[in-house]
């Protein structure tokens, strides 16, 4: 394993200081591994609280900051944070205007903070929740855990914060994140497997010639294993499922590419130069775009395209300030 | 210890369930690799070992025993099992006298509220590939076992494996192997693997 | 040979249409590889030109935009752009008030740039260059193509677009640029190689348990192999050789940790935390710090650590407002 | 073909030798990958493929053919070899008669003319392991040969072969795999291998 850690039971709690040391403006509670703002939640502000596993930096502790979440718990590598995390980071952003939790659709995301939420209530906080389950890869169905929630977080987080930064309340910020999760769906691939550094080996093998699409953000295998593609074929496998599962021709949208880790720019510049034209041929007009490393899975190679219908409002509150460690424009 | 066990009997078992996931570690994780996310094994142990760190000194009751168990999995292991896990023991205190033995009914009783709790939170049915198909088998076979602590806790944890190698051909409809849909047939579900070591602690246990 | 691409051949030129349909704020002159602002150079402003082989991104093309560059040449990936796209780049930003090369110390890129920079003022193009050669893993020597230029580039490129911007001549934005270059260390380590697309496999082959140290950013090999270490003796390995060829205590700075491609911002972060303490030791007083992928070597495993002293006009002019695809602040 | 060639026969040349570089590509690039980049066999081979797309039309004269197969190379291989070739092109061109066929004499200056240009750029000195080391004992043994300028061409490539192959043991002092220090013994460098090829070519093609 050729990683860049000490003891791999140490890659949290020393990345946590790491991120300490480049960002004063933020503010590290080691004991219960919760990033914070270095300024306390505004009073009358909602407070956008989200987490999950590590190992998909800059999400989510890298989206701290003005205009998006104002604290993330971030869990072990791809293990989701304890109740006693997320309830640590509610309580600190509260400023009893009520807290959001921006919860990705996994079973041990959505359990721990339920637990959390229930917790915090009985401490007298207010706490709304949206799930993300934007993966077109995973079929959706009642009996079923239900689809993954990746690239949408993102958009989410962005798009909620500058709602909750102007002052909105609760009930106006749960229902605006439950309409930009509801427009959002997103597609991966991966061409290598990721490491996790506490099992020490490549959580699935994938010979030379054969890439995963479909593939989750923590290493579950795809849906299916298919030979290596050029980037235009890849384009057309990531576009198309996003395309068909929105069936309605999408109009505006937001667009966010994402390396998955060990996916250099170069090559996301251009999987994007072939993804363009397919979503432009599919009636998608895309009036904000991303391309970079925003969730990633450690050192998978890969990528993953999310496409979220957007309004005019999703893109005025897109457009609005944001000062965070992975994103940051208007100020 | 064929009748009845103390809590001190109990904290054995559970320091016997730590030792067992610290030996299967790694066997954990590579189930969860094939249909999960390589993290089951380490989950396990991080959180059993924060557990046996509180049990230097023996608790009051069997209610309290399982209290701390459940409360130090809740806060220390995380992901789908830590929740799930810790409800298992949460469940079981409360339904366990506050003093005393227990016999095999009462614990029976207790692993009924346990593994009911279990299914509450994580919606699980029998066949959805999941911790639930070794500790629902596992429960009949105890309460069909009599009286008999030693035998109830015996074909119990014959009832896990056989329900956990019943996973292997299943289609994961719950937890993370759901993604993979056909795919995740031909592997045995890590939770399950993980909860018939617990039941398997539990018959070696009061064994000895 | 995993990666995004279609024809190995085609790599930049389907790279810069990505970038084009990602940034409409940059112009592409795809006939000549150059990356320019949308907007022409305002007049009076010397302009700021780079460039250097594709492979490193962001840097160059991400460093066009406002407080930055004005134009870069993007050469085949690892291959210094050649006398005609840097003529083509040069020809585009100068407003009238001359331009500035900034040129990474290899044969190539010097030798194409001084032939450009003799076609440009056979033209009547003012032009000064400043070459950064940081890189104390390569011994120094005049009978040497002395040190390679690393991150320094990047840090000069913020910090004297700044000056640029506020309206300063040739010479002093040239004066400035030989103060940074001369007051940047880097040093790079590979815990895999890259692999050239054209090439199609490793430049180099480095076992499990072993990893480069003193790489260069086109996967040259470095001076010297040693056993795969934990991220607190890479941290010394890093640190010391920049601090020890300081010679005199470094004082304020500001510090870069580029990831190189197929590293993931969690090593990044767990890195850092590890060498924050012992330049704190060392006496380098860190008054900024950036850690991500800014110069890398497309999907190398690795890190580059540079260490640049600062007075306080480099402070303010660090901190003046940039809107780059790669840098953005204030604005 | 024994005293003089044309510049069609020049042409001929300059297209050996894109077939040869095509032909050792991979070997030039992992020569480079060794102590390098791994793009010199890239590099010239995109440069060759230009000049000869450009070829179709004999030129008008030597001077004429060396001016574009210069100017080619630099505007489109980029790196330390372009300018290094290009010049030694864009050098042996104003070395040349405008007119007529090149004798032995007249080759060999022109070849002087351009060697000293790559010096000129590159500042490199015999025995720093660039491509200097096979061009400049080619042109030494370019002159001891004489008048025949297939034995010219001849004795010049079996030179820059052994040029090329004394720079394995030597650490470079410039270009890239300066970089290296001592690491840079015992591997051939790259240049000096493309030039070989390069001379290789002439002698072929005049020997035909
Ligand atoms: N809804 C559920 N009900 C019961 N058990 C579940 C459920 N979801 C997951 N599990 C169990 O949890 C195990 C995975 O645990 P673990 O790997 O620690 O968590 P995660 O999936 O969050 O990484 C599965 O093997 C399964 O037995
Ligand atoms: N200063 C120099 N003088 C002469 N030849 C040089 C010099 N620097 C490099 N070379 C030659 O250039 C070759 C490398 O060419 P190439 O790989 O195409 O360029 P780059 O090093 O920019 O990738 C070296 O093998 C060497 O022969
Ligand atoms: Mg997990
Ligand atoms: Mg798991
Ligand atoms: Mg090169
Ligand atoms: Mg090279």
């Amino acid at each position: 394993m050729k990683k860049f850690v000490n003891d791999p039971a140490d890659v949290l709690a020393e990345a946590l200081i790491g991120i300490q040391a480049i960002h004063p403006e933020l503010r590290i509670d080691t004991e219960n591994r919760v990033i914070l703002r270095a300024e306390p939640t505004r009073p009358g502000k909602v407070a956008l609280v989200s987490g999950g596993g590590s190992g998909h930096e800059p999400m989510h502790g890298g989206f701290v900051g003005r205009g998006m979440l104002d604290a993330a718990a971030a869990g072990e590598v791809f293990t989701s944070p304890t109740p006693d995390q997320v309830l640590a980071a509610t309580q600190a952003a509260d400023s009893g205007a009520g807290v959001l939790h921006i919860v990705k659709n996994y079973t041990g995301d959505v359990l721990n903070f339920e637990m959390a939420a229930e917790l915090a209530e009985a401490e007298g906080v207010r706490v709304a929740s949206v799930v993300v389950a934007d993966d077109v890869a995973v079929q959706d169905s009642t009996y079923t855990a239900g689809r993954r929630g990746v690239g949408t977080t993102v958009v989410l987080e962005k798009i909620v914060g500058a709602l909750a930064e102007e002052g909105a309340d609760l009930d106006a910020v749960a229902v605006l994140a439950r309409r930009v999760a509801d427009s959002g769906r997103s597609m991966g691939v991966a061409l290598t497997s990721c490491t996790v550094p506490a099992a020490g080996r490549p959580t699935f093998e994938l010979p030379e010639d054969e890439m995963e699409v479909g593939v989750g953000i923590h290493g579950e295998p795809g849906r299916s294993r298919v030979p290596l593609a050029s980037a235009r074929e890849v384009a057309r496998m990531l576009v198309d499922p996003i395309v068909h599962d929105f069936g309605d021709p999408v109009g505006p949208a937001i667009v966010l590419l994402s390396g998955l880790g060990a996916t250099p720019l170069i090559e996301q510049y251009l999987l994007y130069g072939e993804i363009a034209p397919l979503l432009a041929d599919a009636g998608v007009d895309v009036q904000r775009v991303l391309v970079g490393d925003y969730i990633t899975s450690l050192d998978m190679a890969g990528a993953s395209l999310t496409v979220v219908k957007a309004d005019d409002e999703m893109l005025r509150l897109w457009d609005a300030p944001v000062v965070t460690p992975g994103l940051r424009w208007g100020a | 210890m064929t009748g009845a066990v103390s809590t001190a009997d109990l904290v054995t078992w559970i320091r016997a369930f730590r030792d067992a996931v610290q030996q299967h570690k790694e066997e954990l994780t590579a189930l969860d690799s094939a249909i999960g996310d390589a993290d089951h094994g380490s989950n396990l142990a991080r959180g059993m070992d924060a557990v046996v760190a509180k049990l230097d000194t023996v608790p009051a009751s069997p209610a309290e025993l399982f209290k701390t168990v459940g409360m130090t999995l809740v806060s220390s292991v995380g992901g789908a099992s830590g929740p799930l896990y810790g409800t298992l023991f949460l469940r079981m205190g409360p339904a366990l006298a506050t003093e005393g033995t227990v016999d095999a009914a009462a614990l029976g009783a207790a692993l009924r509220a346990g593994v009911e709790g279990v299914v509450a939170r994580g919606k699980a049915e029998p066949g959805d590939k999941t911790m639930i198909d070794a500790l629902l088998p596992a429960l009949n076979a105890w309460d069909a076992a009599g009286d008999d602590l030693a035998a109830a806790a015996r074909a119990a944890a014959d009832a896990a494996a056989a329900g956990r190698d019943a996973t292997e051909p299943l289609v994961a409809r719950k937890g993370r192997a759901s993604y993979l849909g056909d795919r995740s047939a031909g592997h045995v579900d890590p939770g399950a693997a993980s909860s018939t070591l617990l039941i398997e602690a539990l018959a070696a246990t009061v064994a000895a």
